[in-house]
């Protein structure tokens, strides 16, 4: 069990954000987290790279407790989160905001050599290597968040909504790019507002709403059933 | 007004200025560092000055030099400059630290209200300042005359000096020094982060309060250099100047654009010139009334400063 | 599925309209040719819709297509670059934002934005000043003009919040309320201001089925008092069941508009909106 | 136990306090009794903040008189009560209220400065208590008819114009630049300075006081470019260092001549014995050579460092009240009709006062020093006119 | 140290709760025995009996006006910091301008003579503070927090320096023979005299009970619900339809009228103004009294003003191991500013709303910080 999250629950302010949310995520799976507009996907991922504290129960990353270890010593243990609406540094370059998905890494061949990985990934974020992050659109946007995010070589990455505002020839690049990620060898977390996409993707996943699980299951299942399909993908 | 005190002294009321700049700018960076990483104006940085400031004077002190000692042979002026910069620059960036563990810390980690920071920076500032005064039963204290104010060499007709010289040429060099510190390290990187998005810092693995540190250690050392080039030029400190430099300083830093490294260098330059012009058009006891009023001024047209706000947004 | 039809809501004041779906085709808020860019990013490309007056429009599209900063363009918080907002036939652009207020536009805000240290009854009187012509002196010394507005904008908020249906929330501070009374405090609020047309920014966002269902009876309410409604959703159910009409926004760009039952046949708007199945695109 | 104690000591102090009582009453006169003894004189300043060192040169020497006088009548102690004002103006009312309060406290020595001088001055007058003023040198705090105001030097109108003839006649400078420090003190002798030199003038300046400003070089720029013989300075001596010092750097060797504000070592500490060097201060006081005998010593024996500026004065000042209460004068009433008609010499000057609380003109000797060798030296006694 | 400061805390929660839990009667007398003992306070007859309370050092009548003057100042800037949310670091700045607006138009040594008594001129003062007030406020309240402060506190050191350099000011020399508000006694003495602070101490707590009454029904109003929504949030409020910048404008000048009636009430007493009276210092320890007390607070604005004056004066005349403490006393009060604002960063007396806040936010913190 790569990752254990247990019983729970978050608050903003007074308001409960999460009710006792318990999941996990297995070395090597693409494991997706479905739901409406605010049913708490992000609140759980803010939760998990420790941008949130939370109130009660514990989340284990390997066998250890993580839950009040601090965001920067998470992402050492190998957790790497591309945040909701990108959080690109907007006045570093596209070259430095990758320099800094690899920040905790002090091995320079192998930083080196995943810039070349990503960059072979992404192509577009290797000709615009010397532009200003800000100055990207919201695709190469996206495209640098994960890019970024892979720069740590993370053992468990967390994607927040990685298909946000883009068009669709550009989700679904998105998407292949994690497939393949995947089939590198990393573990994926994956929040999605685009259920279709994210369902058919993963191994497994988990349906949130108003702050608790209500369903769980694999990508197929869910995908088929029908209640699902009727309050996330609209199809009557 | 005195256009004539202006028009005929306008080459030596812009040397004095630019020098007097320089020191505004190195006390300014200190302002804009922090601004940039924590939205802090950190009231008490000016008290971080005058610890650089009263270090190098004590080091003085300690090789028996006072206020009426002459030093002769560049080597022995060469190293007593070098030797009480490293104290100030010490001295300095251990007064920020501890202002940040006791004062600034604590709060955080109780996720004060931006207010009470700035309450805790007033009370520490005040704090600091009057132990400084009683402990110096609020004289002054004198700096030997280490570099000669003897004119070098004239430009325009201009007298040009040493100490002149060497106030403009340290804060560049420091400047320089950090530009370079920020944009090609790693902490560098690390704290052009924190300042843009702190999250997502925090996402990629940097040690918010590592950085905050160290934003504090480089804006101190910026300051005890400060502290050291304003010993060799004024030659005296009374604990109470901190205040008064320190205002100007942080004027020069929003004239720039807070949390613009380039921002606080212009601007400090630009608040000495003025002033000093002022002092010749107006009478030298409208000096600081002119300095707020250009910012002021300046505030209402631009209201992010001439540069523009944010550490690293605007390329650092 | 048109819900308006069969709406058997009850007005919740005298005089409503009729409850017939027909809009009158008076033009209220014409948004023309707008384009909007910030930096390099073009967050909105050439937009151009119109609301009429009384019907129930929804705004929709992918997260992050451009949804709530057409809304901020409309309510005066983003100047557009290019092209211009008319409500009620006058400009919007130039104009402070308490004045398109006062011109009888309200909204709410995707992320609530309540004032966190006043009670739920000072929140809705906040709103129910803008039409309070009380100056400082009155308020100072107590006139009688004073008491006066002041009896009746408690008396308004009361109302309004016995309509949202929270009233006997009225003496918490806002932000001890639960998140759902937090969103209808956020419809009180704005209908507060005496609404001609009443902007709706995904109000559902959080919201269980059960709790959606309440919300959308309350929108149809607000419909049948006279005011118009602009609602931007996600929730597929809950726009098709209230809107009239609805604009779809993809990326910036209005990619559809219509009827409920047109737009969600349309094949763009299935692509950008429910997703591309795999191997589709 | 504890009260039986108390009660012994209580009664003891009580005895002692007959007994000093009837010892004095016998040496005085019977009409005001003999609750002259243990009253108090209270001194009025800044012992702290950064106008202090002024004020503690002045408490230091109402201490000396008041620890002389106490020597000499044993029997019959006089206590000093010394009121921080800081120098302020805000805070003087409710120093001056303190001193009212206390019925014991039958005059005062203070206030130092002119600022709280004026603000004092008032409750002053209305409770009768009478204060002489050591250093307060402003013309107008005479001119408002406060019937308990007393001055112990000259006043601006007198220095100033002695500083301007020194100029003229000693220094023979046809072009002088006038500082000023805006104080009541510097502006008001910077003022009366450029009357007396008229034309002489050929440039002024005013800067900030009070430790505020540290940095010169506008003026210092300007005094350079005027070229001038001589540089008056109006003020108090931490700027008059800094300023010497800048302009001695910057290369102006010409002297500078100041009032009795900057008459301090601290100066010369401040500008640094180089540049200080031959620096002209005018001083409405004699030097120690001509009428202090055994003052300087004294003074240092009991305080540990020279006299500073005033510290005469304000000797003397105290000297002038000691000597009424030792004429028996033991209320506020007598002290005042006592100072009124008092004549008398001190070491500083030989004091009588006008009409109005001044010191009569006639008394008013204006003295210049020079700093040469790192002390203040006499030169030479200015003349009037 | 903590459980202390928990017992303390429950303890005046218990108190609050109490408070408003009595019935209305209860509360009006024990506002009365408060207004009273506060009256009866610079009595000699009655403060001698209060062991340690009187100031030992300076009278304490005196102490206790310059103590009410600091109260009103407090209440005034609670209506800009604490309810607006405006950040003015020149509060000080308003207070001189009140008291020069007295000065010179009564005094003698003004430059025009005009020796008005001192009632005509005080509505005259306060008009004109606000008017300043309003001309500070025009185009600066367009800037934002941080901006708005270092304008502020530029300000208030233009009209200090103003104060010093402007012949028409006065600088040092300052304006003397400043009237005195009338009134006499049946014996034809003045009620306002030279000796007697305790009539000035008595008129300014008057004002501070009426100024009080008034801020209290601004607040209850649709211009307190203004100031508070622009404070938790300018654009939503706008979008509320609260004209933001009328409103914040209206908590500038209301905020500068109270200074000036200050400033107007110290001249009338103090009899002499000079640019000695106005130090940059002022602005920053009356701001630092109402956090302490604790901002947005009326009550809690009034006991921030009166302890931080009465602690500074309190420090005269005692003496510990052979030191002077009024030597100390600013650097007790920067050490004191510090400790209080990482243990109770919401002030002495927060006002409810705040306290909830504070609570919330300390749970919030970011994890392992």
């Amino acid at each position: 069990m790569l990752l254990e999250i247990d019983d729970v629950s978050l608050l903003y302010g007074r308001i409960q954000a999460l009710h006792g949310i318990s999941l996990t995520v297995d070395e090597g799976e693409i494991v997706a987290l479905i739901g409406a507009n605010g049913a708490g996907k992000s609140t759980t991922m803010r939760a998990i790279s420790g941008i949130r504290p939370i109130a009660t129960g514990s989340i284990r990353f390997e066998g250890e407790d993580i839950s009040k270890l601090r965001a920067d010593l998470r992402v050492r243990r190998g957790l790497c989160q591309a945040p909701e609406g990108r959080g690109i540094f907007p006045g570093m370059t596209v070259l430095e905001n990758l320099d800094m998905g690899a920040y905790t890494r002090r091995d320079r061949a192998g930083v080196a050599q995943d810039l070349a990985r990503v960059l072979d990934l992404f192509p577009r974020l290797a000709e615009r290597r010397k532009q200003p992050g800000g100055t990207l659109s919201g695709g190469e946007q996206q495209m640098l968040a994960v890019g970024r995010a892979l720069m740590s070589r993370p053992k468990l990455l967390l994607l927040d909504e990685p298909s946000m505002g883009l068009a669709p020839m550009l989700i679904q690049q998105i998407f292949d790019i994690v497939t393949e990620i995947n089939e590198q060898g990393t573990t994926v977390l994956l929040v999605e507002q685009n259920a279709q996409q994210a369902l058919a993707r993963a191994h497994r996943a988990y349906v949130l709403e108003t702050g608790r699980i209500v369903k769980s299951g694999t990508g197929a299942e869910l995908l088929h059933d029908p209640a699902v399909k009727e309050a996330y993908l609209g199809v009557a | 007004m005195d256009f004539d005190g202006l028009f005929s002294n306008f080459g030596e009321l812009t040397t004095t200025g630019l020098t007097q700049g320089a020191i505004y700018a190195l006390v300014a960076l200190g302002y804009t560092l922090v601004y940039g990483v924590l939205r802090l104006i950190n009231f008490a940085h000016s008290e971080v000055f005058i610890a650089g400031a009263f270090a190098a004077i004590w080091t003085w002190n300690g090789f028996g030099l006072d206020q009426n000692s002459q030093v002769s042979g560049i080597g022995s002026v060469l190293f007593y400059l070098l030797v009480a910069m490293i104290v100030a620059a010490i001295a300095s960036a251990g007064t920020a630290t501890v202002i940040e563990r006791v004062a600034y810390r604590p709060l955080r980690k109780r996720n004060a209200p931006p207010l009470a920071f700035l309450i805790t920076a007033i009370g520490a500032s005040i704090a600091i300042s009057e132990a400084f005064g009683i402990y110096t039963r609020r004289l002054p204290e004198g700096a030997p005359s280490l570099v000669s104010s003897k004119p070098l060499f004239h430009v325009f007709g201009v007298p040009i000096d040493a100490v002149q010289l060497l106030t403009i040429g340290a804060a560049l060099l420091m400047m320089v020094l950090l530009d370079l510190f920020i944009n090609r390290s790693r902490t560098g990187r690390g704290i052009r982060a924190v300042a843009q998005d702190a999250n997502t810092a925090a996402l990629m693995g940097v040690n918010k309060d590592r950085i905050i540190l160290m934003v504090f250690i480089a804006g101190g050392s910026m300051a005890g250099v400060a502290g050291l080039l304003y010993d060799v030029r004024i030659q005296t400190l009374t604990y109470s100047v901190g205040f008064l430099l320190g205002l100007k300083a942080f004027t020069a830093a929003v004239l720039g654009g807070i949390g613009n490294l380039r921002g606080a260098l212009i601007g400090g330059l630009l608040l000495g010139v003025v002033e000093n012009y002022a002092s010749g058009l107006f009478g030298s006891q409208w000096k600081d009334f002119a300095a707020f009023a250009v910012l002021v001024v300046l505030l209402m047209f631009r209201p992010t400063g001439l540069l523009g706000e944010s550490l690293g947004r605007a390329r650092a | 599925m048109s819900d308006t039809e069969q709406t058997p809501a009850v007005p919740a004041q005298a005089g409503a309209p009729a409850v017939e779906a027909v809009p009158d085709r008076e033009p209220l808020l014409e948004v023309d040719n707008v384009t909007l860019r910030f930096g390099g990013v073009v967050a909105l490309n050439n937009v151009d819709f119109t609301l009429y007056k009384g019907e129930i429009l929804g705004l929709i599209g992918p997260n992050g297509a451009g949804k709530t900063t057409c809304f901020n363009a409309m309510t005066g918080i983003y100047q557009p670059t290019e092209g211009q907002i008319r409500f009620r036939g006058e400009k919007i652009s130039g104009k402070k934002r308490h004045e398109i207020t006062q011109l009888g536009m309200a909204r709410t805000f995707q992320n609530i934005r309540l004032f966190p240290e006043m009670t739920a009854l000072e929140n809705v009187q906040v709103g129910a000043d803008a039409h309070h012509k009380t100056s400082v002196i009155s308020a100072l010394f107590r006139l009688p003009r004073h008491r006066r507005e002041e009896r009746e904008g408690r008396e308004k908020a009361e109302r309004l919040l016995e309509f949202v249906g929270i009233r006997h929330r009225m003496h918490e501070f806002s932000r001890n309320l639960s998140y759902g009374e937090q969103r209808r405090l956020e419809i009180a609020r704005a209908l507060a201001t005496d609404p001609v047309l009443l902007c709706l920014d995904e109000p559902a966002a959080g919201f269980n089925p059960a709790e959606k269902e309440e919300l959308l009876q309350l929108i149809r309410q607000i419909r049948d008092t006279g005011v118009t409604v602009l609602l931007i959703e996600h929730d597929m159910r809950l726009v098709m069941g209230v809107t009239d009409r609805i604009v779809v926004l993809e990326f910036g760009k209005k990619i559809a508009e219509g009827l409920p039952a047109e737009v969600r046949d349309n094949p763009k708007v299935v692509a950008a909106y429910l997703g591309v199945p795999d191997n589709a695109a | 136990m504890r009260q039986k104690l108390a009660r012994v000591i209580g009664g003891v102090a009580m005895v002692a306090l007959v007994a000093g009582g009837t010892a004095c009453s016998s040496g005085s006169d019977t009409a005001s009794g003999g609750d002259a003894c243990g009253s108090k004189i209270a001194f009025f300043g800044a012992l702290t903040g950064s106008s202090a060192a002024l004020g503690i040169n002045e408490n230091n020497g109402v201490k000396l008189a008041v620890d002389k006088y106490n020597k000499e009548n044993a029997d019959c102690k006089v206590e000093l009560v010394s009121l921080d004002s800081q120098g302020s103006p805000d805070q003087a009312p409710g120093l001056a209220q303190k001193a009212i309060d206390d019925t014991k406290i039958l005059g005062v020595v203070g206030p130092a400065y002119s600022g709280e001088s004026e603000a004092a001055g008032p409750l002053f007058n209305e409770a009768g208590l009478v204060s002489i003023t050591a250093s307060a040198t402003r013309p107008s705090l005479a001119d408002q008819k406060w019937k308990t105001f007393f001055r112990a030097v000259g006043n601006d109108f007198s220095q100033g114009p002695a500083a301007g003839n020194y100029m003229k006649n000693v220094l023979k400078a046809d072009k002088v630049y006038v500082i000023d420090d805006q104080s009541a003190y510097g502006a008001g002798l910077a003022d009366e300075v450029k009357k007396v030199l008229g034309p002489a003038v050929v440039g002024s300046d005013k800067v900030q006081g009070e430790g505020k400003q540290t940095e010169f070089s506008g003026v210092v720029t300007k005094v350079k470019a005027a070229n001038v013989k001589a540089i008056f300075y109006g003020g108090y001596y931490q700027e008059a260092g800094l300023i010497r010092k800048q302009l001695t750097a910057a290369g102006v060797t010409a002297p500078l001549v100041a009032g009795d504000g900057v008459n301090d070592g601290a100066y010369i500490t401040s500008a640094g014995q180089a540049a200080a060097e031959g620096t002209i201060l005018t001083c409405p006081c004699q030097p120690a050579a001509e009428a202090r005998g055994t003052f300087v010593q004294e003074y240092k024996a009991l305080n540990g460092s020279e006299p500073g500026t005033y510290s005469d004065t304000a000797y003397d000042a105290a000297n002038i009240m000691l000597a009424g209460i030792k004429a028996g004068k033991s209320t506020r009433e007598g002290l005042l009709e006592f100072v009124k008609g008092y004549s008398g010499e001190g070491v500083a000057a030989s004091y009588k006062f006008t009409e109005n609380g001044e010191l009569d003109p006639a008394q008013v000797k204006v003295w210049a020093f020079k700093v040469t060798g790192g002390k203040v030296v006499p030169d030479q006694e200015i003349p009037k006119s | 140290m903590t459980t202390v400061l928990e017992r303390v805390r429950s303890g005046r929660e218990a108190a609050g709760e109490r408070w408003r839990g009595a019935p209305r009667w209860v509360r009006w007398v024990l506002l009365a025995a408060v207004i009273a003992f506060f009256y009866a306070l610079p009595n000699k007859e009655f403060y001698q009996y209060l062991g340690p309370i009187p100031t030992p050092g300076a009278n304490f009548t005196q102490v206790m006006f310059t103590v009410s003057i600091y109260v009103l100042l407090a209440v005034g800037l609670n209506i800009v910091v604490g309810f607006a949310g405006l950040l003015d670091l020149g509060y000080f700045g308003f207070f001189a301008v009140g008291a020069y607006t007295v000065a010179v138009l009564t005094s003698p040594s003004s430059n025009i003579k005009t020796l008005w008594p001192w009632l005509l001129v005080v509505p005259l003062a306060i008009a004109l503070t606000m008017l300043s007030g309003v001309m500070l406020g025009t185009p600066t309240l367009r800037l934002r927090g941080d901006y708005l402060a270092i304008v502020t506190l530029g300000f208030a050191e233009m009209i200090r320096i103003a104060a010093v350099s402007s012949d028409f000011l006065k600088g040092q020399r300052g304006f003397n023979q400043i009237p005195h508000p009338p009134g006499k006694y049946a014996d034809g003495k003045p009620f306002f005299g030279v000796l007697d602070a305790r009539p000035y101490y008595w008129l300014v707590l008057t004002l501070i009970i009426m100024v009080v009454i008034g801020v209290r029904n601004l607040t209850h109003s649709r211009v307190g619900r203004a100031w508070i929504s622009i404070r938790e949030d300018e654009d939503a409020a706008q979008l509320m339809g609260v004209p933001t910048f009328k409103f914040k404008l209206w908590a500038f000048a209301s905020g500068a009228a109270i200074a000036g009636l200050a400033g107007a009430l110290f001249a009338g007493k103090q009899n002499f103004v000079n640019s000695q009276n106005f130090e940059l210092l002022n602005s920053i320890i009356i701001l630092a009294a109402v956090i302490f007390g604790g901002s947005g607070n009326i009550v809690g604005a009034i006991v921030g003003g009166g302890l931080v004056a009465y602690m500074i004066e309190r420090f005269r005349g005692i003496e510990l191991f052979g030191v002077e403490l009024y030597e100390y006393r600013f650097l007790i009060f920067g050490l004191v500013l510090v400790i209080m604002m990482i243990f109770r960063p919401e002030g002495l007396i927060p006002n409810r709303r705040r306290a909830a806040e504070f609570k919330d936010r300390r749970k919030e913190v970011i994890v392992g910080e």
